[in-house]
């Protein structure tokens, strides 16, 4: 593809595929609170209620539970919504719509409708906003078949996963971390899709493997450039897609490396890291690694407010670099 | 079915409910055969169950007929409604076929959702029905959703959402309500109060006396119906339907009714009398409606007659065709999970 | 603090609101200071946040003290409140103490929260607050929870859930309305209608004209005041507290009031005309106290005045007492996760 | 201790474990829809309201956000409430509450106020209810730092967990599978309480470990049973505990026998074999490992309603004895 590259934040980046959507399927229309003249509170949707009007960028009551409901509901009547939480802790109001309806629909009803529905959901700590608006939940998500669960951790695929969300014809969850809004990136123009299922493997290394989800991308590649210099060379993989995970890649990728680290911020336990590990600890590459596989998640604590704190609470890059001599170098 | 020389409905009979006239013999008949049908299905899937043909459980509306086909009788095929673990009633009254039923309960591939769904996921979205559901209350907001949908594709489809009076009490029926109302949506909402949320009273559960007069936190107009007489329930959804099918908005209609077996296989009646049972048998809107078509003209016994006959031979030949209808290979067990896979 | 020779609430001023006889001069000048040290409070955090010292956002409530400290004016020590994002008047005027609340914005082990909460947690056991919450609608079932205690332990307290008009259309405000309703419990339910929720406007987001008007679908008393008038909203508090506690159940309280700040600290506010906010700064609540005091010969300029300048000096001390305090240590990140480890 | 012992069903023990702890303090308190003159929809409070009145007793409305907020609420407010949700399912409609709130109050509020609360879950298929009346949905409450989640496989575990959640101060989650409800199984008399935190072997073995939740554990012992006649000795360990993970006592049994197999019938992807798996595959038990780690889990399907369907959807015996042999003989 010859297209222009410029750069563009993550925030825009998505903004210009929802509005591409929308320029291109009368179908599509987003619904959220606060998305119209306010633009979002994170700025996503920005000016687009002006480019499209009220009834395309619809502003919601403060009710996730029945806007979810009316999400699944409008994509059953034929329409594509976009359905944006302003926060994804708020999603713990609508687990019932995403879980008992929009996921098992499909199958409840033995394949008769499609629910063609894209939630998005900003997640994350690191904005001093405390325990309700700072969760990584997107585990819960990628436990529940019938859901297809994505996470991007670059501007690019931001635009590319949720056009490719809004294409699928099955409910797509899309976490966007929110300290990557503003972090900036190469997004080709027009439209274009990445895949909802394959990860991408963004560092190539060989002396051990980081898989890591959303910031924490951004943080492993920064930490295996610093291992660089002490003769440390990781592969780091994006897992990109938590549902379904592309086992595939990591499994050739340890095939090679023969060591696994996983870094995500949901909390460690039973976080997207446990699967990962498991998934390999299971797969043909376990004859093949040289070490315990490592696992950077979450303090096993809600995320606290105070900055120094709230730091403490999910991987930082120092940490990953001492796991990386831990995971290479043992000890 | 039942239409010869002049119509029946233009030979004038004193104090006939207009809607009869409205309605017409055709359709009247085939509400008729309708609750009939909705009876002997669930009968005889309540004996298919005995007989250990089906397994899990199942929610029977019996003494509840007059409600489910009294709304659809104002809807086209195209319309929707969403419907709730006691949907039987709503999907025949949807047009629902009893082989796809049956054959559903039955858990075969032939079933309407291929054995995956059971009683409490009877749908059939070829005919507007997206689907009976296991979560009270999970319909409400999913059928404002298709309203909106209708609005925005201008397709004049009106979304009805059954549900009961138990539900009422859910956050989803206030926020989809509320919902419906700020944007105007083409939804009826049909409360049918049967008074009982499974062993729970509406006075034990609810703060107010009627589930209608809810509707006025909703600024919506909020209706009281007996669910028991089909004519008062046909009455009040052509009202409601052409309102929301005119931009009007939604409209809340309850229906005061009553279900006579348990709430469901395991219940063991505990909170009710068996007077305040018998008083509601003795309402049968089955035998109502008969009443009515026959003392206004509307349908000879011969004709009643001729329906049931009907009825029980389409009743045979569902169960003949779900039993004869093959179970799902255990290697499809993940198919439908993902429109492409 | 400001009583004198003859109470000045036993001499007769014409036209003097009644409740500002019941409430007497001591508690008048304390509800004044709360509410003047509620703006001093949230003006100089919003400073402190200009300057870098606090992280994150908040949510200031200038424009609606008169709300905060009228509803509390009516409750006990040992009464209960929750609250709502926008939670620093109510912790001030339920009793909270300043220093610590500076504290916990800056992160400091002395905070209500040893650093973990910060402004959208702010609560005070001890006072019956039992907090800020940073969920809308999350608070209102929690109350309902705190007045059954109370029934069931006999300890009469009274529980209050503020929240705002947004909040009004989550599916929590009406499972726990009803629910409170249903069992008699002693909670009252404050709605601080400040006319947005966020961007959205009443108008756009809520099917009725007052969340009052949803009252009766609650079957309860629904009762609007003027929110900026310390005088109606501490007449309609302790009203609704007397009847909670005598067991005559819950009340709905609508206070219509303003923000006049935005909603949070990244509000561009594109929603609102700078007139309709300049409109409401001009009824400022504060200074609508202290005319009425005046007026009504229940304190004095000087007293106002005094007042005015110890508020200024707990605002200065307790920065001061912020500043100084230590930080968490990082190693005691997971203290507090459980009551036993 | 020197009590009677007879054999109750898991259902009757978890009634006697609640009018224990009701007759002991006038603080515990029941609720849930249609636990009072209906006993509860597995009749587990039975004539429980009888008993002790319509006050400890509550039939609440249908309002499953709500009530689980009221129990919040009560227990902040002094109480000690027993909240049942009629099935696990519909927990999705209370997530804000028992994660926003319950799990993490006491952590934003910097300690000042306990959370006692304790809520009962029936989980699991095999009634035939299909896909909203049948998750196990226990993995995503394990990933919450505030809450412990326990989930009892016999008679005498369901009583005494119960009568430690109840005792325990912070949000005790319980998991009770609905095919266990008939079981039956001695149960001591009067007050005893079986630790929050800590797994139990139920089988001794030396060739392999099978970790076991709930129903899966009466499954893994048959299977274990079978797997003997030919020669293969595993053991089995109930986890009982999935937070925290009772780590200490698997990794003792893995680094004795080599090789570990986690059988549960949540959705295999991010259920809590995943974590099992993990937390050993990072272990000093790594290092014993002699095979890859199995896990039986259930199909990435919601669950299907046809009786075979269903059973095919959750691991069986004859799935254990095979993965057994697997595990032990390879291949
Ligand atoms: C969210 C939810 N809560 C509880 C249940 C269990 N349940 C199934 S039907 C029912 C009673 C529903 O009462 P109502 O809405 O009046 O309908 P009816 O059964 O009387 O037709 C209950 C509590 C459920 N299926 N979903
Ligand atoms: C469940 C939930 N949804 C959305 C939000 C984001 N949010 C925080 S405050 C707010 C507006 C609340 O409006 P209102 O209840 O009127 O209170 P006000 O801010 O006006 O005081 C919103 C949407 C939230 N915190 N919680
Ligand atoms: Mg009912
Ligand atoms: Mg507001």
């Amino acid at each position: 593809m010859d297209q222009i590259v410029r750069e563009l934040s993550f925030a825009q980046a998505i903004q210009e595929a929802l509005s591409i959507a929308m320029e291109r399927d009368p179908r599509v229309f987003l619904m959220g609170e606060d998305i119209g003249v306010y633009g979002g509170a994170f700025q996503v949707t920005g000016d687009l209620v002006h480019r499209f009007g009220e009834d395309r960028v619809m502003d919601t009551p403060i009710s996730e539970l029945g806007g979810a409901g009316v999400a699944v509901g409008a994509a059953l009547g034929g329409m594509l919504p976009v359905y944006e939480f302003q926060f994804s802790d708020f999603a713990t109001l609508a687990m019932e719509q995403i879980v008992n309806q929009a996921a098992k629909l499909r199958y409840m009803l033995g394949g008769s409708v499609s629910v063609p529905l894209v939630m998005r959901l900003p997640c994350g700590s690191g904005t001093g906003a405390a325990a309700q608006h700072s969760q990584s939940l997107e585990a819960w998500f990628a436990h529940v078949p019938g859901l297809k669960v994505v996470q991007p951790s670059s501007p690019h695929d931001a635009k590319g996963l949720l056009l490719a969300a809004i294409a699928d014809p099955d409910p797509v969850i899309i976490f966007e971390h929110k300290l990557l809004y503003k972090t900036r990136g190469a997004v080709p123009e027009g439209h274009y899709t990445v895949p909802l299922d394959k990860a991408e493997t963004k560092r190539v290394g060989k002396d051990g493997t980081i898989v890591a989800t959303a910031i924490m991308v951004v943080k492993a590649l920064e930490a295996a450039a610093e291992l660089a210099k002490e003769g440390i060379d990781l592969e780091v993989i994006d897992l990109r897609s938590l549902r379904p995970i592309d086992v595939p890649a990591i499994v050739a990728s340890v095939t090679k490396t023969h060591r696994l680290m996983c870094v995500y911020e949901g909390v460690k336990s039973l976080g997207i890291g446990a699967e990962i590990s498991a998934a390999i600890a299971e797969s043909d590459a376990f004859d093949f690694l040289d070490a315990p596989i490592i696992r950077l998640g979450g303090a096993e604590v809600p995320i606290p407010y105070n900055p120094e704190l709230e730091k403490a609470a999910v991987p930082q890059v120092a940490d990953i670099v001492a796991a990386g001599r831990r995971l290479v170098r043992g000890r | 079915m039942a239409s010869n020389a002049l119509p029946k409905d233009a030979r004038a009979v004193p104090n006939r409910p207009a809607i009869y006239d409205e309605l017409g013999v055709p359709a009247l008949a085939d509400a008729f055969r309708k609750m009939q049908l909705i009876r002997r299905f669930e009968e005889s899937a309540e004996e298919s169950y005995m007989r250990g043909l089906i397994h899990g459980t199942m929610h029977l509306s019996i003494g509840q007929e007059a409600t489910a086909v009294g709304i659809c009788s104002a809807l086209a095929e195209t319309d929707y409604i969403t419907s709730t673990h006691r949907g039987h009633g709503h999907c025949i009254g949807k047009g629902g076929d009893v082989k796809r039923m049956f054959a559903e309960f039955f858990g075969k591939e032939d079933g309407y959702c291929h054995g995956r769904g059971g009683s409490m996921h009877i749908a059939d979205p070829t005919m507007g029905n997206l689907g009976a559901n296991g979560i009270v209350g999970g319909g409400i907001p999913i059928a404002v959703g298709a309203a909106l949908a209708s609005k925005r594709l201008g397709n004049g489809r009106v979304a009805v959402s059954f549900f009961g009076d138990g539900a009422n009490n859910e956050g989803a029926f206030h926020e989809a309500l509320n919902m419906a109302s700020v944007w105007t949506l083409p939804v009826v909402f049909v409360c049918e109060n049967n008074q009982y949320g499974m062993s729970t009273s509406t006075e034990r559960s609810t703060a107010v006396k009627n589930v209608a007069d809810r509707a006025v936190a909703y600024d919506m107009p909020g209706v009281i119906v007996d669910g028991n007489k089909f004519a008062a329930v046909a009455t009040a959804a052509r009202e409601a339907v052409a309102r929301a099918r005119s931009g009007g908005g939604p409209t809340l209609i309850e229906c005061k009714t009553y279900r006579t077996r348990g709430h469901s296989r395991s219940d063991r009646n505990r909170y009710r009398t068996k007077e305040e049972i018998e008083s509601w048998i003795e309402r049968d809107p089955i035998l109502a409606l008969e009443n009515d078509l026959i003392t206004y003209d509307l349908l000879s016994q011969a004709e009643i007659d001729e329906i049931r006959a009907d009825v029980e031979t389409e009743i045979t030949e569902a169960l003949a065709f779900a039993a004869a209808s093959p179970s799902p290979a255990v290697s499809s067990l993940t198919r439908h999970v993902y429109t492409t896979v």
